[in-house]
């Protein structure tokens, strides 16, 4: 077997579907979403049967034997710099290969009926491919630079994915604020390999992870690899892209969105987390930005309207929890939670598309309810999910969740008020999630007539993911031993179970009965004014700043400079010719008193032997 | 000794003659003659310095400056009439045509 | 070094097509110039092919042309020039394939001056003699100035004029510069030379002389290039100029400004630019950012384009400030991957402009729907011009930066936000063109997608650009020795 | 001393007498007779550069009676006046014939003009000088009013008339002086008392800066340049071809004779020597700016070039002043003169060609569009436009070369940064009837450009030797570097 399998078979996945799309505009002939879905979701499953090849082999072997290294080529070597292109597999990657591929299959399945009525279905498939190709580059890229290509590489995919119906542009402009908001943060991930080049003297991982640096420099590293991680995870600050890149396809945001991109922010921190555990400081501020994200995100989910848009700040919520985990040393339960969240959220997504599919591209939940008998499976996969996002135990949600609680308070770097936030950040979650079940699937139809006729259960090629996620969602939480168990954390998990319990009773009773609209309040609905903010400022700004740029420098100062050059050599031949006159006697008088001034000045100057210029 | 200075002075005063005359007077005739009055300004000067060197160089050369003055003088007339016949005016302030 | 006579057949050649192109029937202009440049190519491959593979090894040939001027016409083919050379070499033969309305207007005149641009961009690349270098530097303005004034849009005299002038004002400072250093060397040793190798010897002296000899130098190249404050003229000849003249621009000429500071400014005034060096990398940095800004105002495209040449030539003079050979092969990919880059994206937008019947630019909308593959190409285009990674431009662009960090942290990573302004600017650029509802009535009836040899010449050089991003050691190996 | 071979040493102006008095006589015959005035004209001008090519490489400097220097520079220049001559006597025939010029005193006069200047190329003596100038000057002046029915031509000829008699009587002036003080007037002698004088030399002084006003007159020199726009405009295009080239030569090589008059080794011309170059150099930068600069706003062409003409005498007193302290890097000036008249030979021949509708001269929009209708003068006009703008590959590159070398050995380097940015200003005028021809579309009023087949060849010719100069510039920079000034 070969490591590069893995990568590849998306790899050929993309192409074949690329070449397919691009013959079918030749050609004319229309290629349905069943033959470009099955090759690859095929692709995939390939992929995925690979990495459970990997699995087996690494259980079989001791925690230090499971690594696998592939050099492919070198890749850039100039000098003493130095980046080979080769795969490494460990235990971490495999975990993400696994979740990637594997999830990854049951999505590219589900939009085989998604897509169906959709145009251009080879090009779908080939973007999803060409993004799971990207992702696992980013998992299992050996050096910085090759994790660099992994991690532009997903923006790229999602900047497509996003702005796939790219006849309106309000899509296109989405996709471009993500892509440029992750490439913000990019700037970071850039940084941070110059700064670490420069006292690593290398890129690989492997050796960033055994270099001790000194703890400024460590810090300067690991808040550059940070930011560049809240770009990519959408944490505050650069969180705001996420519930806009809503606008694409709904298996795109559960794929990309919620299971896989959005976590590469974790995969990266837990893999340079020897040098994080060098700078102290910058796990506080991560511990800080996690919660923070989380609570916020779960505050203006709670005023959410659309389905997709409660699902996006239900993952950035969740995601703070994750970095939560990271910030407070706790990589191994933020990973957990990475998987777990991948499960359920990816299951919630497609939920989500099964209803917005049943209901022909109606997301708003208050126009929605009582689809519980309309769409029953996918009722009941989605109270899966419901249960795994609460914590609700046995479901997988309550083992990564409590473990990340447990360890804010009681972790080395853990405290309070991280404990606090992350209990609060529970309660909310509780609350809107409820809420979303029950407007949705629950609570008295508020549909129109129409759409409440044709609303039907998906067919089976969605449902079916659907069920293997819900069934992942409830074992989920077995695969991963914990370590908690002691005192202390037993309480705390009892405490966590009630408040979600809390905030779930407390929304289940008052949406039981809703029937209208509800008021929200406007700007915790518009994200609290921070995306606003960010539009007005550098929406704004950045053209602003470029307008005043051409005008001010580039037009007054560049352009008038040149043409006051101009003008000045004008200016000077217009004065001199002014001597023109054309009168032969003035030219005599001038010739005359020039002379006349010339041959005094030399004169004098050569009887003072005085020399003027020169020597 | 004093005497070749004297003559001179009066040479370049005669030269400066001719050349304000060129400059100042506006008909073209009194020009002309103008610049005759410089060339025989200069002959003056001319015949001073021979006789300081004791050589007879310059006073050849008055007789070849002369002789070229009347050539110039000759060319000079005809050109004057020449604009006359289509200027029909020997006034130099009228002839301002080319300028800039 | 070794000595070759093969390097005057780069110079005979397009000579010989410049001057033969009069005699050729104007129907048969496009295959003449074809073949010429193709065989041009050829050529170049088979005299790069030994410096490339030898590393660090050159070809010299030095020929007595006008040594009672001290003038001599030693040709020196290293790894420096090379990539150069054959980057030229290249563009020339794909900006001659290009089928273009220019061909329609003095057919012969457009393959003539073309030969002769190549002859001397050749010429000046190839040159160690200074004032050859200058020569041959002047005398591309003749060809470029014509294409831009005969074939060019309208409103083209003053931009020709303003382009002219101040890249003439540069360079013949420079001329009065190398005059200077020649004469520096006839007080030190006897001799009038305004060989390279000569001067070197002046190169470590640190004399105010020196440093008026650098500001010359550098003007000359400054402008070329442009670098920041010398950039007034670039956008509206870059917009007015035809295709052809704008691929040659952006992709050679102004690479012979960096050219110009990796291979005469750097050897010879080391102590002048270390001694400046903080200015010169907030200048280039400043470039980046500077016009990544005029970029995303912009809204014709071509100006777009225009300014983002100027802004991923701040990257590659980022490279060259920064000093050291490494920074200076970095320096050297990058540019060579903008000449790419910007052949490729000048090329299509030329495609699609002529798929337009309106020319006015708030028109383009929507078309990639129309040209799938055309606008498939430009994609790809636009993602090497962000240079992300797995593009060649990203290993420049990587490469510079990693090497400008250790010189000056603040300028890199000034110059880094422009990575971000270049992801902006770009993809406004892509969405403007080919995103959105198309109308019917923009596009001119017969259009097709592109196809022929604009498709073959466009995947190749994007194959290119992909291939050498994940396997650019052809460029890095070669160079390490320099 | 009058033995065989001194007759052999002025045999060619020997020739040049003759040819005047035949043509003369041609002309007394009947006024009309060009053909054989103009054959006459031809044969004699072919005869002059036969007779001094032979004289070549004179390896010895010979003096005749003081007065007349045969040299090698002499030879050479004189070779080159009547060769010029010859090009605008052979070219000029239909322009003549348009203009209704076309008798055959033009020749006489043409070739009285040759005469002078031939002898005051090789004047060893300040009287023969002012002679030979007065036979250049004056049938320069009728040339130049030869349009006897055009008030413009007139005024042309009457000022430059004016001027120059008056500037001639200060060339006497300030040769009566030098005689005053030498006590010579012969150039050998007065370099001899130089060597030896030691006291007071205020009068030379006086008398030097006299002599030289006339000529930088002659060059047209700025501050006294101011003849030069109006006369140029004035005169006929063959006859402004011929001062462009035959005068100006005929001045700077007086010029540089002039300026090198005295030895600046010797005490008391030592200061001297630093306010000469002073001299020269306010006045190639007065020139080259007042050049330059007017050259951009002008409208019309013939005027143009009298200021592109001020320009490049900038350029040339530039190599002058080099030639000062370095006396080798003489070449570069006459390097300068023979690139220069190529380029003005070939460009004033071109422009003999045109047909405007009025008769204010050739104005620079009568070039627009000319491309479309005529590419082949298109062309040429280029070619010789970006020669003056000294455009790498045309000998107009190497003109401004060798100078700025000079003056840089000499260590004028501000001088050099000038004149370097005056031409890029001087380029931005020479580049404007490019553009107007081949940017532009056709304009109906514009000229016409009609020549002859065998005036298209001359042309031609000229342009490719404008080409070949520009690469392969050695044989004619051999051949001046041969030309050494022997006081």
């Amino acid at each position: 077997m070969n490591l590069l399998l893995i990568v590849l078979f998306p790899f050929f996945g993309f192409m074949i579907n690329g070449f397919m799309q691009l013959r079918s505009l030749k050609t004319g002939h229309k290629i349905s979403s069943k033959q470009s879905g099955s090759i690859a979701t095929f692709a995939m499953v390939l992929s995925f049967i690979t990495a459970i090849y990997y699995f087996i082999q690494f259980s079989g072997q001791q925690e230090d034997g499971r690594l696998i290294e592939q050099n492919l080529f070198s890749w850039i070597k100039l000098g003493a710099f130095h980046v080979d292109f080769s795969l490494r597999l460990d235990s971490l990657s495999l975990l993400f290969t696994m979740i990637i591929t594997g999830v990854g299959s049951l999505i590219h399945l589900y939009s085989i009926g998604y897509m169906k009525e959709d145009e251009t279905p080879a090009k779908y498939f080939s973007y999803l491919n060409l993004f799971c190709f990207m992702m696992l580059n980013l998992v299992l890229g050996a050096t910085m630079p090759h994790i660099f290509l992994g991690w532009e590489g997903v923006g790229l995919a999602s900047y497509l994915l996003i702005g796939y119906w790219n006849q309106d542009t309000a899509k296109v402009g989405a996709g471009q604020k993500a892509f440029v908001m992750n490439r913000i943060g990019d700037l970071g991930f850039l940084i941070a390999m110059f700064i670490a080049y420069k006292y690593v003297g290398s890129l690989d991982l492997v050796d960033l992870q055994k270099a001790t640096l000194s703890p400024k420099i460590a810090s300067v590293v690991g808040l550059l690899v940070f930011f560049a991680c809240t770009g990519k995870s959408a944490q505050i600050p650069l969180f705001t892209w996420l519930p806009d890149a809503m606008a694409g396809p709904t298996p795109v945001s559960a794929l990309i969105h919620a299971a896989t991109m959005v976590t590469s922010g974790i995969y990266l921190l837990t893999r340079i987390s020897p040098l994080l555990l060098q700078a102290p400081d910058v796990l506080s501020v991560i511990a800080m930005v996690g919660v923070t994200t989380a609570f916020v995100s779960a505050v203006i989910a709670c005023a959410q309207k659309d389905i997709k848009k409660i699902l996006a700040y239900s993952t950035v919520s969740q995601l703070g929890f994750m970095f939560l985990a990271c910030g407070v040393g706790a990589f191994d339960a933020g990973v957990f939670h990475v998987m777990t969240h991948a499960f359920f959220k990816a299951l919630m997504f497609l939920g989500a598309g099964s209803v917005i599919h049943a209901l022909h591209e109606e997301q708003n939940i208050f126009k929605m309810g009582g689809l519980s008998r309309k769409l029953p499976i996918t009722t009941f996969t989605f109270v899966m999910g419901w249960a795994a996002i609460l914590g609700l135990p046995p479901f997988s949600g309550f083992f990564s969740k409590d473990e990340i609680i447990i360890q804010s308070l009681h972790s080395q770097y853990g405290n309070q008020i991280l404990f606090i936030m992350a209990l609060a950040s529970a309660l909310l979650t509780a609350f809107y999630m409820t809420r979303l079940l029950v407007l949705v699937f629950f609570s008295p139809s508020r549909m129109e007539k129409e759409t409440e006729e044709h609303a039907h259960e998906s067919p089976l090629v969605m449902t079916l993911p659907l069920i293997a996620l819900a069934i992942l969602s409830l074992v989920g939480g077995f695969m991963h031993h914990s370590e908690g168990g002691h005192e202390e954390g037993q309480s705390i998990m009892i405490a966590s179970v009630v408040v979600a319990l809390i905030g779930a009773a407390f929304a289940f009773f008052r949406y039981r009965k809703f029937d209208k609209e509800e008021m929200t309040n406007q700007f915790v609905e518009k994200g609290l004014g921070i995306d606003v903010f960010y539009n007005k400022f550098f929406g704004n700004g950045v053209p602003l700043l470029a307008k005043g740029l051409s005008k001010w420098i580039e037009e007054y100062f560049i352009q008038n400079s040149m043409k006051f050059c101009t003008w000045m050599v004008e200016f000077s031949g217009s004065v001199l010719k002014s001597f023109q006159v054309g009168s032969m006697q003035v030219y005599l008088l001038m010739m005359v008193v020039f002379g006349l001034a010339f041959m005094i000045w030399i004169l004098e100057s050569v009887m003072q032997g005085v020399i003027f210029y020169g020597k | 000794m004093n005497e070749p200075w004297m003559m001179l002075i009066v040479a370049c005063t005669v030269f400066l003659i001719g050349l304000m005359g060129v400059i100042f007077r506006k008909n073209l005739l009194i020009v002309l003659m103008s610049v005759e009055l410089m060339l025989n300004a200069v002959n003056l000067s001319f015949v001073t310095f021979s006789k300081l060197h004791n050589s007879l160089e310059g006073h050849i050369s008055v007789l070849f400056v002369m002789t070229v003055a009347a050539a110039e003088s000759a060319v000079g007339l005809g050109l004057v009439i020449a604009l006359f016949r289509t200027l029909k005016t020997a006034d130099s302030d009228q002839i301002q045509i080319l300028r800039d | 070094m070794e000595n070759s006579q093969q390097l005057t057949a780069l110079l005979i050649w397009p000579m010989l097509g410049s001057i033969l192109a009069w005699f050729i029937p104007k129907a048969s202009q496009r295959i003449y110039s074809l073949f010429i440049s193709i065989v041009q190519f050829a050529l170049v491959i088979y005299v790069a092919y030994p410096v490339i593979t030898q590393t660090g090894q050159g070809l010299e040939q030095t020929l007595p042309w006008l040594s009672d001027l001290g003038i001599q016409l030693s040709l020196k083919l290293d790894s420096t020039s090379v990539w150069f050379v054959l980057l030229s070499g290249f563009v020339s033969f794909v900006v001659l394939g290009m089928k273009g309305q220019w061909y329609r207007r003095n057919t012969r005149l457009f393959s003539s001056m073309a030969f002769f641009l190549i002859f001397s961009i050749n010429a000046a690349f190839l040159s160690s003699n200074l004032i050859v270098f200058y020569l041959s530097y002047e005398a591309v303005f003749i060809p470029m100035i014509l294409m831009v004034g005969i074939w060019g849009s309208s409103t083209k005299a003053n931009s020709v004029f303003r382009f002219f002038l101040m890249s003439f004002f540069g360079s013949i400072l420079m001329l009065v510069s190398i005059f200077y250093l020649s004469y520096l060397y006839f007080l030190k040793t006897g001799i009038f030379s305004a060989n390279l190798n000569d001067l070197l010897k002046l190169s470590n002296e640190n004399s105010p002389a020196m440093l008026w000899c650098f500001a010359g130098f550098f003007l000359a190249f400054a402008i070329k290039v442009p670098l920041f404050p010398f950039h007034g003229w670039l956008k509206e000849v870059y917009v007015n100029a035809p295709a052809p003249a704008t691929i040659w621009m952006s992709a050679i000429l102004s690479k012979l400004g960096v050219y110009g500071f990796i291979r005469f400014v750097g050897p010879l005034f080391p102590e002048a630019i270390l001694s400046a060096q903080g200015i010169l990398l907030a200048l280039a940095a400043f470039s980046v950012i500077y016009a990544a800004f005029l970029a995303i105002q912009a809204k014709d495209p071509k100006a777009l384009l225009s300014y983002s040449s100027i802004s991923h030539l701040g990257f590659v003079m980022l490279g060259v400030f920064s000093m050291g050979a490494s920074a200076k092969t970095s320096a050297i990919v990058l540019s060579v991957s903008h000449g790419l880059t910007s052949l490729v994206l000048f090329y299509l937008y030329d495609l699609i402009v002529k798929r337009k019947e309106d020319v006015s630019l708030e028109a383009y909308s929507g078309l990639a729907k129309k040209f799938p593959i055309l606008f498939v190409c430009l994609f790809i285009g636009v993602l090497a011009s962000v240079s992300l990674p797995g593009t060649f431009n990203f290993v420049g662009e990587f490469l510079v930066l990693i090497h400008a960090y250790p010189v000056s942290a603040l300028c890199t990573i000034l110059a880094g936000i422009g990575v971000i302004f270049g992801a902006v600017y770009m993809l406004k650029f892509y969405q403007k063109l080919g995103f959105g509802v198309s109308s019917d009535a923009q596009v001119a009836e017969v259009a097709e997608d592109i196809s022929g040899f604009d498709l073959i010449v466009i995947v190749l050089i994007l194959a290119l650009i992909i291939y050498f991003g994940f396997q650019p050691s052809l460029f890095l190996g070669g160079m390490t020795n320099v | 001393m009058f033995d065989s071979s001194t007759i052999t040493l002025i045999f060619p102006w020997i020739i040049l007498g003759f040819g005047i008095m035949a043509t003369m006589l041609a002309s007394s015959v009947r006024i009309e007779t060009r053909l054989p005035a103009k054959l006459l004209t031809i044969f004699t001008l072919v005869l002059v550069m036969i007779t001094s090519a032979k004289l070549f490489n004179l390896d010895t400097t010979i003096t005749i009676n003081g007065f007349i220097e045969v040299s090698h520079l002499s030879c050479m220049t004189l070779f080159f006046i009547s060769a010029i001559s010859l090009i605008f006597v052979v070219g000029s025939g239909g322009y003549l014939e348009k203009e209704k010029l076309h008798i055959s005193d033009f020749y006489n006069l043409v070739l009285l003009m040759v005469l002078g200047a031939s002898v005051l190329v090789s004047a060893k003596d300040l009287f023969v000088m002012f002679i030979a100038l007065e036979v250049m000057s004056l049938p320069a002046y009728a040339l130049v009013g030869f349009r006897r029915n055009d008030s413009r031509s007139n005024e042309a000829a009457l000022k430059y008339f004016i001027l120059g008699g008056a500037l001639g009587a200060v060339y006497l002036l300030g040769a009566s002086f030098i005689f005053g003080a030498s006590g010579s007037t012969q150039l050998s002698q007065i370099f001899e008392w130089s060597k030896i004088h030691n006291g007071d030399v205020l009068l030379f002084l006086v008398g030097h800066i006299l002599v030289l006003f006339a000529f930088l007159f002659k060059a047209a020199a700025a501050p006294f340049h101011f003849w030069k726009p109006d006369v140029y405009e004035g005169s006929p295009v063959a006859v402004t071809g011929l001062m462009a080239t035959v005068i100006t030569t005929a001045a700077f090589v007086v010029l540089v004779r002039l300026f090198h008059m005295v030895d600046f080794q010797s005490q008391s011309f030592v200061p001297y020597l630093e306010s000469l170059k002073q001299l020269i150099r306010v006045v190639a930068v007065l020139s080259l700016v007042v050049g330059s600069t007017i050259m951009i706003l002008q409208k019309n062409l013939k005027r143009l070039l009298a200021y592109s003409a001020i320009n490049h005498t900038g350029y040339i007193l530039l190599g002058l002043l080099g030639t000062m302290s370095k006396p080798e890097q003489i070449y570069s000036v006459w390097f300068y003169l023979a690139g220069y008249a190529v380029i003005s030979c070939g460009l004033f021949l071109l422009l003999s060609q045109s047909e405007t509708r009025n008769d204010q001269g050739l104005e620079l929009v009568d070039l627009t569009g000319l491309m479309k209708r005529n590419p082949l003068v298109t062309a040429l006009a280029s070619i010789f436009f970006l020669s003056m703008a000294g455009m790498p590959f045309t000998v107009g590159f190497f003109t401004k070369y060798t100078v700025f070398m000079s003056s840089i050995a000499s260590g004028e380097v501000v001088f050099v940064i000038i004149a370097a940015i005056c031409t890029v200003i001087g380029a931005y005028g020479y580049l404007r009837p490019v553009a107007l021809m081949v940017m532009r579309d056709p304009d109906p009023t514009a000229a016409e450009f009609n020549g002859t087949k065998s005036n298209q060849a001359l042309i031609i010719m000229l342009a490719v030797l404008c080409l070949v100069l520009g690469v392969f510039p050695q044989a004619l920079i051999q051949l001046t570097k041969g030309m050494e000034l022997i006081p």
